[in-house]
């Protein structure tokens, strides 16, 4: 079975480590944050200019001062810090940072990125996309294998205009782990029933398969 | 003499100077942090053919969404700007150029210009559409891009308080590019929501030191949501 | 599990690791801002091979003197750095190389490293020996040198207070060029004042956030004063 | 008669406008801060983070936190900041501090300065000087015309290791006040009861002399 988009959050947070300092993208990389395993502490950083980024606020904590880099209104926690844009930047770009996720509309086996522009479609931005996959120690890319045609975004090459170059090295999708190295994906773990077979039919770059393939465990 | 007394009490005697063609750095992150009633007075000003930095472009009706209705901005200077439908029409249709610049680069490039810093080089874009026509070069076995640096005629900023010597004191996720846009402004101006006398704000404590900051107006603000999100009690 | 509980209790725990030929800022300018107890007990353990990147090289006998003494020094990089005789023996004698950099420029330099900028241009210095060898070029007409970043292995900082969780908040003109080296170490120990439990200090007024920190110990501090300059009541 | 330290620093006193950040060096400039103009108020900038230096401290109010870039205890005005060293230099690099006074071993005709390094004696480095000649809107220089020995150090081209190049424009001795421009020093004011006869044998940079060369007033 294909991970729903819960699930695949959830595998990604077993990628976490106690002690670290994390950035999350809009839409799944957001959700990461409901699943980081109970007893570990890390700290989420949100660009617009926070270290400590906490949950929704109730009603009552409402505050148009605090928002995320999703300009969602959120909390801080206990130990935050609040610093300019600036500061924020030269935090991800100095590599202080040691885990970005983030979503993507396609990812090639060189480790290049696209995920901010469509052409042809209305270019809203870049944000900052390109900053975090140019600056942070490890970067989790979250994405489906493939559109909704069938055609996968789990390729050779990528199409579109790209975000970064050489800079991913894992990507998980509702089908599977994979680790970029060496100019190929390299199968790790595949999602709970799903078959080698589908993986390798939805992957459109080199795809290194491994004599056995562990399934995805969740607790 | 007026000494380092900079509060000015009209939006008039704030954007004093301010002509058509001009650079302008406005502050704030999606609608947090934005100097909002000098954005308004600009609009009733009606001035024109600006260049406009800022990291967003407000939404329609609302931040720089109402500079866009009076076709004020000619060349549009930011990180994300699309949310507004208004602004859509504008760009595809031409009648407004955009430079996409990713954030910590604009970031840093406002930073470098408010220090005197004309260029630096970053690895954030090499291999992108923005690096095309950049210098590039290798530090180390990797690739950087050679950014140079942003200034502007005025620059709005939005602080929590100023003393009446111009020092800020920014309020949570509110600062984001105030500071920077501060130190980058020949003329700065700083709406602010309290104005205090000098010495009741911790020098210690301080995020632009009046030194950048050439008038600071007291404002009012709505601090309109743009996602309100909360979760049940 | 420690999560982001960074305080150690012993200056052996707190230089884990530090050995001979590494790269070493030290933050302070003079005596003021100084993290005492680690370069005493930096002198203790005897490292040798440093290059130590600091504004000052203390005094004879206190601050960094103390490491003259023990010839750790192979490289001094700094901007002033002449308040003792031994200084000048080590320095005439080849014992020690110095390299002098631009107080402004050694800041930046640091604060270049821990942003990720591997360089950037700058109009100080042009013309004088600081540019010999190295590029310039010029910008709207003016003159400028390329200036590489610094980092370091450890970062030595002195802070007012901390919390637990590496927050740091410094203290009147003895902040000075801590926050930039705490940034700029791989590895950075901030000997602090008093420590305090995360919540106490205001997140809108922390200097330097927790993620540039990898260590704190709370240290005793003599703060020898180098001119001791009074007007009479 | 040529000015004593304290009449330089008198004279650069006049120089001074009211809501001027400025940045004053050690020795005569240090003393300008005690001329200021009443009713004037000004902002001293010390380099190593502070926005509004006041005078020494009394015995009880000695902080050896805060001190000078001369090292000297000092206090804090009412209104002012302190700062890394990083925005300390932003702030004078980028052009933001209107006047910087600072001594020199030597300047040129052609606007540049040596002040630093004396080739054969110890060099102990160029502290900020090189950031402030770079940085300021406006440099004045205190020198004497010459040194002990009677040469001129008002010269053609300087011939010490420079500090900056084109960037004085007015220098105060002893003897006169002069602008630097058009690869010449322009003669504006004499020492009261000094002749320009005794100013143009001191200056060996090229030297232009008006018609009618006031006296320096004082109060």
């Amino acid at each position: 079975m294909a991970l729903d988009r819960n699930q695949i959050a959830q595998r990604v947070a077993q990628e976490m480590k106690d002690g670290y300092y994390v950035n999350l993208g809009i839409g799944i990389p957001t959700l990461v944050a409901n699943y980081i395993p109970q007893g570990m502490q890390v700290m989420l950083q949100s660009e617009n200019g926070l270290l400590g980024m906490g949950e929704f606020p109730t009603e009552d904590k409402v505050d148009p001062d605090l928002i995320n880099a999703g300009k969602q209104t959120v909390t801080a926690v206990t130990g935050a810090a609040y610093f300019s844009s600036a500061e924020s930047f030269a935090m991800i770009r100095g590599g202080h940072v040691d885990l970005t996720v983030l979503g993507a509309f396609e990812v090639d086996q060189e480790g290049n990125i696209a995920s901010w522009m469509i052409p042809g479609k209305l270019v809203k931005g870049m944000g900052g996309a390109m900053d975090l996959v140019a600056g942070a120690q490890n970067i989790i890319v979250t994405m489906t294998h493939a559109n909704k045609r069938g055609e996968s975004k789990i390729l050779k090459k990528c199409t579109l205009p790209l975000t970064g170059v050489n800079c991913i090295k894992t990507v998980v999708t509702e089908l599977a782990v994979m680790e970029i190295r060496d100019g190929a994906f390299h199968l790790l773990e595949r999602a709970p029933g799903v078959s080698v077979e589908e993986i390798r039919d939805k992957t459109d770059g080199k795809l290194v398969i491994p004599d056995s393939v562990p399934e995805m465990q969740f607790m | 003499m007026s000494g380092f007394n900079k509060v000015v009490t009209t939006y008039d005697e704030a954007l004093a100077g301010l002509q058509d063609d001009m650079t302008v750095m406005v502050g704030g992150f999606g609608l947090c942090g934005i100097p909002e009633g000098l954005i308004k007075a600009v609009y009733d000003k009606g001035t024109k053919g600006l260049t406009c930095i800022s990291n967003n472009a407000g939404v329609d009706g609302f931040g720089l969404g109402i500079w866009l209705e009076k076709r004020q901005i000619k060349t549009m200077i930011g990180s994300y700007v699309g949310e507004n439908e208004l602004f859509e029409k504008l760009f595809l249709s031409g009648e407004m150029e955009v430079i996409l610049t990713p954030q910590g680069t604009l970031a840093e490039k406002i930073r470098a210009g408010g220090a005197g810093i004309p260029a630096f080089f970053t690895a954030t874009g090499f291999g992108t559409k923005v690096a095309e026509g950049k210098e590039t070069r290798q530090f180390d076995g990797r690739d950087y891009v050679l950014e140079p640096a942003l200034t502007a005629d005025y620059s709005l900023v939005k602080a929590w308080k100023a003393d009446t010597m111009g020092n800020l004191i920014f309020r949570k996720t509110a600062r984001n590019f105030n500071p920077m846009m501060a130190a980058a402004g020949k003329i700065t101006i700083a709406e602010v929501e309290e104005i205090v006398q000098p010495g009741e704000l911790d020098p210690d404590q301080i995020h632009t030191p009046g030194i950048y900051v050439q008038r600071v107006i007291k404002g009012k603000f709505e601090k309109r949501i743009e996602q309100r999100t909360v979760r049940s009690a």
